[in-house]
């Protein structure tokens, strides 16, 4: 019984909470936040459970009926495990963030509604248990977002709401090119570990097809060049939404779907055989180096940030794209771990803007010493987006170069070394000139006893220390390491 | 509790400890207790060095940290570790007495010896970066704990440096360790000697560790920063954080395991070029921890040159790798003494019984450096001469080792002369602490050279006439040479022209700074103004746009005319008739 | 030629003349007309079509048809009618009202 | 229990009850019995549907005459699902309109309302072409009463457009009916299927009837009297045209062509259909963003909308049927909700420009929502009826090899994404000065947001509309 309703309560305790808060007055503080903090932590201990239960090789699967051929299938396996921790514990805090951030601010209720069917998507893209429904979940996402990013209701953020809705849309029509071709051949595309097209690999063309089409497709969301061009402009958003849409909702959902698209839908011999993978792994290789090249030429703090996601996310993509367990890992790990570096470093960037009215990289001298919480867990995540152990990006990196080892392309560690270094150009010099340089005029004293309001530097805090952990012990069973190397080992199962 | 446990409580003390002074000193409230109590933290470091640990394994750890290995070279890496920190700082207590940013310099000091003590403790390769890097990271903060202009310079030559270092270090780990993820660092020569990119690894580690040796041509962060940190900071900088560096070798490299003697002959080449051109630059220089950190350049030359022999020669390896630490305790030791001495003479003053206390300490210091007999220098270098005996090394050697020793006497002799005149001659109250810290150094290091950790039994021949005298001549050789010099000077006014310190980097610099500067020329840029982004005439993409909807609306008007109709509704019919009848 | 084929064909050819007329002219009235006249052409056909067979009973459906046809074509027409004299008046008064008269689209007088 | 075919014979008896006794009734009554009307008649619908899922295809000769002297009504799943969608879509229009209308409109749009629901609802039941030429006049001249129902220049001139255009639409599908019952002696579609042959006749026939159903639907190029008549009428007026009257004419052709045409003609024509359909496409979709009007870019979109329907003509197989049917249902929902909202819009802020809408978006929130969700059905974004229709469609392109039609389904949802969000966009920047909004009663910013919800329920559950519509599909 509580396997079949497990998956489907993970969702709806985002979907429902999300619809009653639409319904909220925009008064109704309390009640929001309570229902907010009250959905948050209802799924992150269904999705403990769900996780225990996993571990112990139980079957969750929820089964609903929807075409005559095609059901809604939402299944709990040890992957979507994995993007289910992460945006339950990122939700968690980003709920609490912006409960903090957005404090006075107007249409609150639309937002919070939005915010959780944002997650609520994301949780049936995590769980989705066939292309179909993977594919309903995506563009809910996007819909879901929309709202989110034109938020602040400028010219500026229409603005960068068209562009989103011009790029997800466009990517979208490609996904779901692709999608019908896979369902026109088979008829039913279930995710299934190694592969679900087996039975008509000998339909080369129009794989391959339908493989540029995905990934294409996803690629949008992933931000690979050239289809980044939204996610710097989608900066205007208030800063947990971006926080959300770096980490956990948009840009992971495509890292998530081209990986469910290379294991679960082809399987990995099946694109190996192909030959396509070379190319995807080049196409996340350059954009790995012009993320990194492009963010060192921002002036902006967020907008540094973002192209640092364009370089980071393709990391992932380069994990799975390479022809190996280690890689894989490598690639898997960096999903969570860049997911939990990044949304610290927005968070850092959003207090330094709210407590300080500081958005530009020029302007952090000395900020260390007025906010030295933040600006701790700004450098704990900006070392750990560099690969500096012992934070998460370094086991990321660590297994992402000996994967590209394994699989025979020693040029992607000089990729991926030189991206370091490249990251180490951007980061550095903000983490130098916050701790270690005078402000140029002193900055007015907080007024609250703590650097800034704890419903903002707590999650900030929280999600840096999380950062640490995760790579500090990434020997252990459960951390986001071990599980991703449960996860692989069952997909190269011989 | 059972001795086993003990032991291994002894390994997770000696790192641990300074790790939980680090957090406490970064708390506000706790910061007066953690700062009292930092100088200590080197304390158990030091114990474990004296006794024996236990191996510990921590599997959740990174990616399943070992440390402590109950080997050599890891006791004497962690006795002289233990001393040098010890006492720099106890010195840096009365050092930083009225430094305003105490708890800043004691934050860094103590992370860095955490990350100092993992290196040396760490014993597979995950673990062994993680503290490497955490070593190099935090010292960055040693190096530009001033804050002045010079500093931020110094830090960025060096983290520049060091990222260039750790790159190579990674690539040359991701080639050693392959798929199995991590390995113990027992395994690792073997592994390497084994793998079919044995020469490729081999390369980059010795770069990668260079940068931190300050090999030939990876040197330039040296001089740099040495000079600009505080004497605690420079002391362990040169007197054991360089030598994480050659640890790193010993530990990598397939010493013992692989015979490559091109690799090992470059290296003999550029740890002799080393020793003479770090002398030769280190003599142009004005300020005396400049002219400490060329010594250092240039005695690490020996080091290098002695790994190089071990590359080419792998029966010899153990017998070079003992005098690699003979070495290694000689020159920590010793180079400290100088660096905290530029510290302490100031204070004290060159008058009086400490200014004379002082100044026998650092000349005997400087003796060492220089390899006078009877001291640990003169040890050292016997071993070294004795180890490359055994490893059938160029007649020449001992030779152009001699010769070097002439160049160390000499930069020490420079050394003396840049600090001392300089100094005031009465010096300002409340130098004790850091005289008593010194002087106890003093101690250490002579009871070192009587009860050395390694190297025991060369101790004999140290009093042979032979190596007396082969000692002695190129310590008299430089201070007639220094005589001369000075005395000409009396005669005729002379300077040296100086080289700027950091030598080749200045010309690098010249060619990649514009690139940089261009890379990130944007960064700099103010953003435009709100305005400017709605106004202006339409885009392209814009114009174009409305003409063809334009277009559209015409084309549209022009079907809604009645007849247009009439017509469209047969033209449909016939077609439709038309694709019927055909 | 058979009559009723005749009789079909000059239907067909009211329609068309009728088809011409409904879009040939702007006045709605002419229109209205053109649309009558189109409308019993069709019923010609229709009745034409009753006929089958040289001898024998006529077919009764169409002449269901054409009934009920003729009552469609009334009502319509009575409609369209009823709605152009109203927008004449309409367009009358606004003349009226204001000089001079607002510019006005469609097809109307 | 009542039996089926009784169910249908009330399925069109109860509006027309509820019609000629709300004119009898005095004011105050109207709203009484249209709602009573309404609500059997959503019961008889109903019930009519749940018969049709369970024991199949229902069937009544009326009088007793069987066929081919008498008439035939007949309700497949299509009709079942025809019938629901107008029981549903349609009352919910009225709600609007009775607060959006004045008072004696009111009393007028009821009773009209109710009357064309009879004729559709015969429409949709009726298996005899000549009785779907008199079900589609009763239509056209129930819409044109219903569009002039203000009495004002605007609604006269589209109403008379519309009649004008209807007409000669009919007419031609009267003369192709008058030829195939030359040849062939029947009007029941099922005896036609089985009869009919290639032949000139048969072309000639096919061909009138074609062109005649295409311009009262209307299809590229016939389409221009779409925008003006839209824009012209009332606009509930407009959301019932737009939503189930213009799907009459195109039920019929759907059904003749599906069931009557498609064997025995050429595949080249069935392209030609789809070609003009996809030209629609592209036609409706750029223009609807040229537009300045608000209510004009709706009813582009209609045309855009229309153009993908008739991609079914060049598949015509099962799945591209039930996709089109799909299409039309959940485009009857959407379109009806974004028409009912434009509306409202109208009526708060007074202003018919696209950039009325600015700053509404926090004043009209539910209106906002249906438009919204509307606006997604209408692209194709799941979850909606519209994305199920265009998988559908999208697949039988696949399936059937002719992927250029894919592209257009594709491409067209890309152009729809651009005029949908042209118009929601704006609704989020601040309300300019100056502007007051008149608040509107809740009733009618409930029912665009009931309708869009259907819409949105169409992509939740599909298997519930495709299940029904399989009954008495025959290929």
């Amino acid at each position: 019984m509580m396997n079949t309703w497990l998956p489907l309560s993970v969702l709806l305790s985002s979907l429902l909470p999300g619809l009653i808060i639409f319904l909220l007055a925009e008064e109704q503080r309390r009640t929001r936040t309570v229902l907010n903090l009250l959905a948050a932590v209802t799924k992150l201990l269904l999705t403990a459970v769900m996780a225990w239960g996993v571990f112990q090789g139980r079957q969750y699967e929820t089964r609903l009926p929807f075409f005559p051929k095609a059901d809604l299938v939402l299944r709990a396996d040890s992957f979507s495990l994995l993007f289910i921790t992460l945006s339950a514990v990122l939700w968690f805090v980003t709920t609490i963030y912006a409960v903090g951030y957005l404090e006075g601010t107007d249409h609150r209720s639309r937002f919070f509604g939005f915010f959780s069917l944002c997650v609520a998507s994301t949780m049936g893209i995590a769980l989705a248990g066939n292309l179909l429904t993977f594919f309903l979940f995506y563009e809910m996402l996007t819909l879901s977002t929309y709202p989110l990013v034109i938020h602040r209701g400028t010219p500026e953020a229409l603005r960068a709401g068209n562009v989103y809705l011009r790029y997800t849309l466009s990517g979208a029509t490609l996904l779901l090119a692709g999608v019908v071709l896979l369902y026109s051949l088979t008829g039913s595309v279930e995710f299934t570990e190694r592969g679900a097209l087996g039975a008509v690999a000998s339909h080369r063309t129009e794989l391959v097809v339908a493989f540029v089409l995905l990934i294409a497709g996803l690629g949008v969301k992933t931000a690979l060049v050239p289809l980044h061009g939204w996610l710097p402009v989608a900066m205007v958003a208030p800063a947990p939404v971006s926080a959300l849409l770096h980490a956990v909702a948009v840009v992971k959902a495509g890292a998530f779907g081209i990986t469910r698209i290379i294991y679960d839908v082809y399987g990995v011999y099946l694109v190996h055989d192909l030959g396509v993978m070379q190319p995807l792994a080049i196409v996340a290789a350059i954009t790995i180096l012009y993320g990194s090249v492009r963010a060192l030429q921002q002036g902006d703090l967020k907008k540094r940030l973002a192209y640092s996601t364009v370089s980071q996310v393709a990391y992932i993509v380069l994990g799975v794209s390479l022809f190996g367990t280690v890689s894989t890992i490598g690639g898997l790990v960096h999903l969570v771990h860049q997911g939990v570096m990044k949304i610290t470093l927005f968070f850092c960037a959003g207090n330094f803007a709210e407590e300080l009215h500081v958005h530009r990289v020029s302007e952090l001298r000395g900020v260390g010493r007025r906010m030295p919480l933040t600006t701790g867990a700004f450098t704990i995540a900006a070392l750990g987006m560099i690969g500096i152990p012992p934070i998460a990006g370094f086991i990321s990196k660590w297994y992402l170069g000996i994967g590209a080892l394994e699989a025979h392309q020693p040029w992607m560690v000089v990729v991926l070394l030189t991206s370091s270094l490249l990251n180490a150009g951007y980061f550095l010099p903000i983490v130098y000139s916050a701790w270690f340089q005078a402000p140029r005029e002193e900055w007015k004293p907080s007024t609250r006893g703590w650097e800034i309001g704890l419903l903002l530097l707590l999650p900030t805090v929280a999600t840096a220390v999380l950062s640490l952990a995760a790579g500090l012990f990434a020997g252990a069973e459960l951390s986001p390491l071990g599980w991703t190397r449960l996860i692989t080992e069952r997909e190269f199962r011989p | 509790m059972s001795g086993h446990d003990l032991a291994s409580l002894a390994v997770i003390a000696a790192l641990c400890v300074p790790l939980v002074l680090t957090v406490v000193v970064m708390i506000p409230v706790l910061r007066g207790i953690g700062m009292a109590l930092a100088p200590w933290a080197a304390l158990p470091a030091l114990g474990l060095g004296l006794g024996t640990g236990a191996s510990v394994h921590w599997k959740p750890v990174l990616l399943g940290m070992r440390l402590y290995a109950p080997d050599e070279v890891t006791r004497t890496y962690l006795l002289f570790t233990g001393i040098l920190w010890l006492f720099s700082g106890l010195f840096a207590r009365g050092y930083l007495r009225e430094d305003s940013r105490r708890a800043s310099f004691w934050g860094f000091f103590l992370a860095t010896l955490a990350g100092n003590v993992g290196a040396v403790l760490a014993q597979d390769v995950a673990s062994f970066y993680l503290f490497f890097a955490m070593m190099t990271f935090c010292a960055y903060g040693l190096v530009v704990h001033e804050r002045t202009e010079a500093a931020a310079r110094a830090g960025r030559v060096y983290i520049i440096m060091a990222l260039l270092g750790e790159v190579l270090l990674l690539a040359a780990f991701f080639l050693t360790v392959g798929t199995r993820i991590n390995l113990s660092l027992a395994e690792v020569p073997r592994v390497v000697a084994e793998s079919s990119s044995r020469e490729v690894i081999c390369v980059l580690i010795l770069g990668g560790f260079g940068v931190k040796v300050g090999a030939l041509l990876l040197h330039m962060w040296l001089p740099l920063a040495h000079p600009v940190a505080p004497a605690p900071g420079s002391a362990v900088l040169s007197g054991t954080i360089i030598k994480v560096g050659v640890l790193g070798w010993l530990r990598f490299l397939p010493l013992g395991h692989a015979s490559l003697p091109t690799l090992g002959t470059v290296c003999v080449a550029a740890g002799l070029t080393a020793a003479f051109y770090g002398v030769a630059v280190g003599l142009t220089q004005r300020e005396a921890k400049t002219v400490l950190a060329y010594s250092s350049i240039s005695q690490m030359g020996f080091l290098t040159l002695a790994v190089g022999l071990a590359l080419g020669a792998p029966e010899a390896a153990p017998v070079l790798i003992g005098a690699v630490l003979v070495y290694a305790v000689h020159h920590s030791l010793a180079k400290g003494l100088l660096f905290l001495g530029t510290g302490l003479l100031p204070a004290t003053g060159r008058k009086g019984w400490r200014g004379v206390l002082v100044l026998v300490g650092l000349t005997w210091s400087a003796l060492e450096i220089a390899g006078a007999p009877l001291t640990s220098g003169a040890l050292a270098k016997l071993a070294l001469k004795s180890a490359e005996a055994a490893a059938h090394a160029s007649e020449a050697l001992p030779t152009l080792l001699s010769l070097a020793a002439v160049g160390s006497t000499l930069i020490m002799a420079r050394f003396l002369e840049r600090t001392v005149p300089k100094a005031p001659e009465q010096g300002s109250p409340g130098a004790g602490g850091m005289l008593l810290a010194w002087v106890l150094l003093l101690v250490v290091d002579t009871a070192l050279l009587l009860w050395p950790p390694v190297g025991r039994e060369e101790l004999p021949h140290l009093l042979e006439s032979k190596s007396l005298v082969s000692a002695a001549w190129p310590v008299v050789a430089g201070v007639l040479l220094t005589g001369l010099v000075w005395r000409s000077r009396r005669w005729r006014s002379w300077r040296v022209p100086e080289i700027p310190p950091g030598d080749v980097l200045w010309p690098m610099a010249r060619v990649l700074l514009p690139g940089w500067r261009l890379l990130t020329a944007d960064a700099d840029r103010e953003p435009p103004q709100q305005e400017d982004i709605g106004e202006g005439p339409p885009s392209r993409f814009a114009r174009f746009r409305r003409a063809s909807l334009d277009e559209f609306e015409n084309a549209e008007e022009g079907l809604s005319q009645l007849s247009h109709v009439g017509l469209a509704l047969l033209l449909f019919l016939g077609v439709f008739l038309l694709l019927l009848v055909r | 030629m058979n009559p009723w084929a005749v009789y079909a064909l000059s239907g067909v050819a009211m329609f068309s003349v009728g088809l011409v007329g409904l879009f040939s002219h702007q006045h709605v009235v002419k229109r209205i007309l053109a649309s009558n006249i189109a409308g019993s052409g069709v019923l010609i056909v229709l009745v034409a079509l009753a006929r089958r067979a040289p001898s024998g009973v006529p077919d009764p459906v169409p002449h269901a048809l054409v009934l009920t046809g003729i009552v469609v074509s009334v009502s319509s027409t009575a409609l369209g009618v009823a709605l152009a004299r109203r927008m004449a008046r309409l367009r009358a008064d606004a003349a009226r009202a204001s000089e001079p008269p607002p510019g006005s689209g469609g097809e109307g007088p | 229990m009542m039996g089926g075919t009784a169910l249908m014979a009330w399925s069109v008896a109860l509006p027309l009850i509820g019609a000629v006794l709300s004119l009898l009734v005095g004011r105050a009554g109207v709203r009484l019995v249209a709602g009573v009307a309404s609500v059997a008649t959503l019961i008889a619908s109903s019930l009519v549907a749940w018969e049709v899922s369970t024991q199949g295809v229902l069937r009544q000769q009326l009088g007793g005459w069987g066929a081919p002297l008498g008439i035939e009504w007949r309700a497949d799943g299509l009709a079942a699902l025809m019938l629901l969608t107008i029981a549903v879509v349609g009352p919910l229009i009225s709600v609007h309109a009775l607060d959006h209308l004045g008072d004696r409109e009111d009393r007028e749009f009821l009773p009209l309302w109710l009357f064309i629901w009879c004729a559709l609802n015969a429409l949709v039941l009726s298996a005899d072409a000549f009785n779907l030429y008199v079900t589609l006049e009763l239509t056209t001249l129930g819409a044109v009463s219903l569009i002039v129902v203000r009495r004002d220049l605007p609604g006269l001139d589209a109403g008379l457009r519309y009649l004008l255009f209807a007409l000669p639409g009919s007419l031609c599908y009267l003369l192709g009916i008058a030829f195939l019952y030359g040849a062939y002696a029947t009007l029941d579609v099922g005896m036609l299927a089985q009869r009919v042959q290639s032949g000139p006749v048969t072309w000639v026939a096919a061909g009138l009837v074609t062109v005649g159903l295409c311009l009262k639907t209307p299809l590229f190029p016939l389409h221009v009297w779409l925008p003006p008549t839209y824009t012209g009428a009332p606009t509930p007026v407009t959301a019932l045209l737009s939503a189930l009257i213009s799907k009459g004419s195109f039920y019929v052709l759907l059904r003749l062509w599906l069931e009557v045409f498609a064997p025995v003609l050429d595949a080249e024509v069935g392209q030609l259909l789809g070609l003009l359909g996809a030209v629609a496409v592209l036609w409706g979709s750029v223009l609807a963003l040229s537009q300045t009007q608000l209510k004009r870019v709706v009813a582009y979109s209609s045309v855009a909308q229309i153009g993908y329907m008739f991609l079914v003509f060049p598949m015509a197989t099962s799945g591209a049927r039930a996709g089109v049917i799909y299409l039309v249902v959940s485009h009857a929902a959407a379109k009806a909700s974004m028409f009912v909202a434009v509306g409202n819009i109208h009526q708060a802020v007074g202003i018919t420009e696209l950039g009325g809408v600015q700053g509404l978006a926090y004043r009209m929130p539910f209106t906002f929502l249906a438009m919204a969700l509307g606006g997604i059905s209408l692209i194709g974004i799941p979850p909606s009826g519209g994305f199920i229709a265009k998988w559908l469609l999208l697949n039988e392109s696949i399936g059937t090899q002719q992927w250029w039609w894919a592209l257009v389904l594709l491409g067209g949802s890309l152009l729809a994404a651009a005029y949908v969000f042209r118009i929601l966009r704006g609704s989020f920047l601040p309300l300019p000065p100056g502007v007051t909004v008149r608040s509107i009663p809740l009733g009618n910013e409930l029912a665009p947001l009931a309708l869009a919800l259907i819409a949105l329920l169409l992509g939740l559950v599909p298997w519930f509309p495709l299940d029904l519509l399989a009954v008495g599909a025959s290929r």
